[in-house]
């Protein structure tokens, strides 16, 4: 019963036009690389991709960006990315702009089969418009819905052949949530181990959210802002 | 030169043993103020408490960076979470003092700082939430625009971040406070006259008593 | 006898591959009869994914619990995790299969199983989480009371654990399915007649075409 | 500023009668057993507990019914204890029963600053009278709200001095949720180590929701259900 996959096309083989994917990552860091681009290389259109932010024009889920693959991206934050501007003020791409810490709720609450909760965040601005107000204890919040996505991308450090995962430093970001929160969640890492292996106590997600295991090699890992101590 | 003033004020709002966020951009350089025998917990909220200084070339990780995406390190006694459990850290009010930077503060302590309306909308990322969660807010930006206008305004005239989020504003003239009683002027940054603060600022404040001695 | 003719139906429930939340009681015996080949991960909701076999006498350890409070053992592959996310995991829909007591079922789908009015109230614990939470609920009970009567009923008597939640009814007698056309008789256990199902349940039930033909 | 404290008796000091206690723990595994013999020395009274369970008469959170110092029980299961019965039959007790998933998911979302999320939990059975009902995607849910406490007690494994914390196997339990829930919360550990020497991927706990620490001795450990291979 080893959730292992050799092929990422096969991973991504059940995914079709109009889609909603889960992403994994915060900027750049902890992006699962390799489904992003044999997503980009199966070409499905009209995707709803639900992630912290949208890449940069030629890497990350930018190249879903250049390849025109995406009807609507549900995002933090999307300034580093010029082609997202110009879809976007084309008409071509759909945007929803979600609070970050809302939106690792939402991904939370959908994976922990809570459909809405309540939230200070946002109340006062745009993002509380057409939302349910409601008051606990003389101060006012927002109602927020759980998001659960077709397909969910995930990248870790290690895995077991079960799906128990560990991430490694910030890059875990997204991640946990993420996972949670697919009806198919995929999981790409750098290293697989035996079952076992992990320690109990240490694994940071369960086998229990993980359908499928692939391990990728050379990661790129892309940095997008390069600061030093002597810079 | 007025940019140091204001981080100068900013960093005497952090006490000893505090978790703090720095948002990202001019209130990130606060960092590398903070006294040396202070014992304070920086939070970056994509998922890291204890933020150490920048890596040396050969330390450089790009599975380690801030929120404002820049490569950094983990002090000793940091930790590493996902990001809704670092939210939840915000939120659920664990996070002593935010400082953040502002287009807009209005005289209710509203903060304007993710959105300028007909330029390209690049999200409000993690800003909405730290200022309904952190336990204090500060906001630091410049008293006026390039067009010589006030920012600290009777009404934000940009999209808010939040609603009387603001409890304390530092600018390169003055430094307020708000609170039930509305907005107050605490200080005037060195050389400042009283005068020159009221010409350029378009909110309504009242004085604190220290101030109305010296002037 | 009774007890395990129940049981070795019950364990025909759980597939290769399948995360499995046994109830404290009867269901923790089936633990010990799924297929050695099978990889099955069991769920505690106190912390534990791949609770193992009962220690040895030198292997108990106090911090390592199942949810009835007996000491076991973790399997290579358990996790441990907190009860907040144990209870993510089962109200998210990513336990596939619970199996638990009941008192009383009634024709479409309630159970009850925890508590007697009039008797002292000891608690849900985690079994209303669990109806709503398992993509799959599996009761299995006693067809009739100590007393005779049916436990299979109308509509229960005593307060709900959960609304329409039973996909499967196990008792000495039976197997019952329940769909939205309503309550199903899908087997009839070793040397059972149809006419006794009947004359002990108080619950209308459809008959499976397969039993019509075997009757 | 190291959290540390040596003494209990100076870590509930501040605890008044009429207080509301958060408390880690199932049945008598993950218990803060030091924190509790200090509550019952001090012998605050009309206190509230939230907790999983009541301990069993002669230990754990028995040892406060035993004291007769708990007004109100709000807890998931409370089979094991003959005091809890007669002061619960006598009036003498208040007990508010919550599903166990709620109960966590409950101290979760009052430590993360969620005032209130829905649920199918308890739908159609007693625990949802007099609670508001709301339909998602044709399925109903009812509304619980998170929990805050005056104080919180967690037993952990090992600290360092900012306060992280591991916990062992599933002595872990409710400690983590009920940590962040805790307006003040204190920790007893086995193990004080020092800073640095947790591996920040695998802290349970970040110290920013922990005021003290505390390093208990002789841990008594009781086991409920003793069960063996043999047996």
């Amino acid at each position: 019963m080893s959730k292992l996959l050799t092929s990422f096309d096969n991973a991504i083989e059940r995914i079709e036009d109009g889609a909603t994917i889960i992403v994994g990552g915060f900027g750049l860091s902890g992006i699962p690389e390799k489904l992003i681009i044999a997503l980009r290389n199966k070409g499905v259109k009209d995707l709803t991709i639900v992630s912290n932010n949208c890449g940069v024009d030629d890497w990350g889920l930018g190249l879903l960006l250049e390849n025109k693959q995406i009807k609507k991206m549900i995002a933090s934050y999307v300034g580093e990315n010029k082609l997202f501007e110009q879809q976007f003020l084309s008409g071509e791409l759909e945007v929803e702009l979600v609070p970050q810490g809302t939106l690792a709720e939402r991904l939370r609450a959908g994976g922990a089969g809570i459909p809405a909760f309540y939230t200070a965040t946002g109340v006062g601005t745009e993002v509380a418009k057409g939302k349910e107000h409601k008051e606990f204890d003389g101060r006012t919040y927002i109602m927020e819905k759980g998001i659960v996505g077709d397909f969910a991308f995930v990248k870790a450090w290690k895995a077991d052949h079960f799906g128990n995962l560990v991430y490694r430093k910030t890059a875990r970001n997204f991640n946990p949530v993420v996972a949670t929160a697919g009806k198919v969640t995929l999981v790409e890492v750098e290293e697989l181990v035996g079952i076992g292996e992990l320690d109990p106590d240490d694994i940071h997600t369960s086998g229990v959210y993980v359908q499928k295991v692939l391990v990728g090699n050379d990661y790129e890992k892309r940095i997008e802002k390069l600061t030093t101590a002597n810079a | 030169m007025k940019r140091q003033q204001i981080l100068e004020r900013a960093v005497k709002e952090i006490q000893d043993g505090m978790c703090v966020n720095l948002g990202i951009g001019m209130p990130t350089l606060i960092a590398n103020m903070i006294p040396n025998d202070f014992n304070v917990m920086l939070q970056s909220e994509n998922g890291l408490l204890g933020i150490g200084p920048y890596p040396q070339k050969d330390e450089v990780d790009p599975d380690l960076i801030n929120a404002g995406k820049e490569t950094v390190t983990a002090k000793a006694g940091a930790s590493f979470f996902d990001s809704a459990e670092s939210f939840a850290m915000i939120r659920g009010g664990h996070i002593d003092l935010a400082i953040l930077g502002g287009m807009e503060v209005s005289e209710n302590g509203d903060l304007a700082n993710w959105m300028i309306p007909g330029k390209m909308v690049k999200g409000m990322g993690g800003a909405m939430d730290l200022v309904q969660g952190a336990k204090r807010i500060v906001v630091i930006m410049d008293h006026v625009n390039k067009h010589g206008e006030s920012k600290v305004k009777k009404n934000c005239s940009l999209p808010l971040t939040g609603e009387k989020v603001v409890h304390c504003l530092i600018t390169e003239l003055a430094v307020f406070q708000f609170t039930e009683a509305g907005m107050e002027l605490l200080e005037l940054q060195n050389g400042v006259t009283l005068d020159e603060v009221k010409s350029k600022t378009e909110a309504e404040f009242t004085i604190s008593p220290s101030i109305e001695i010296r002037a």
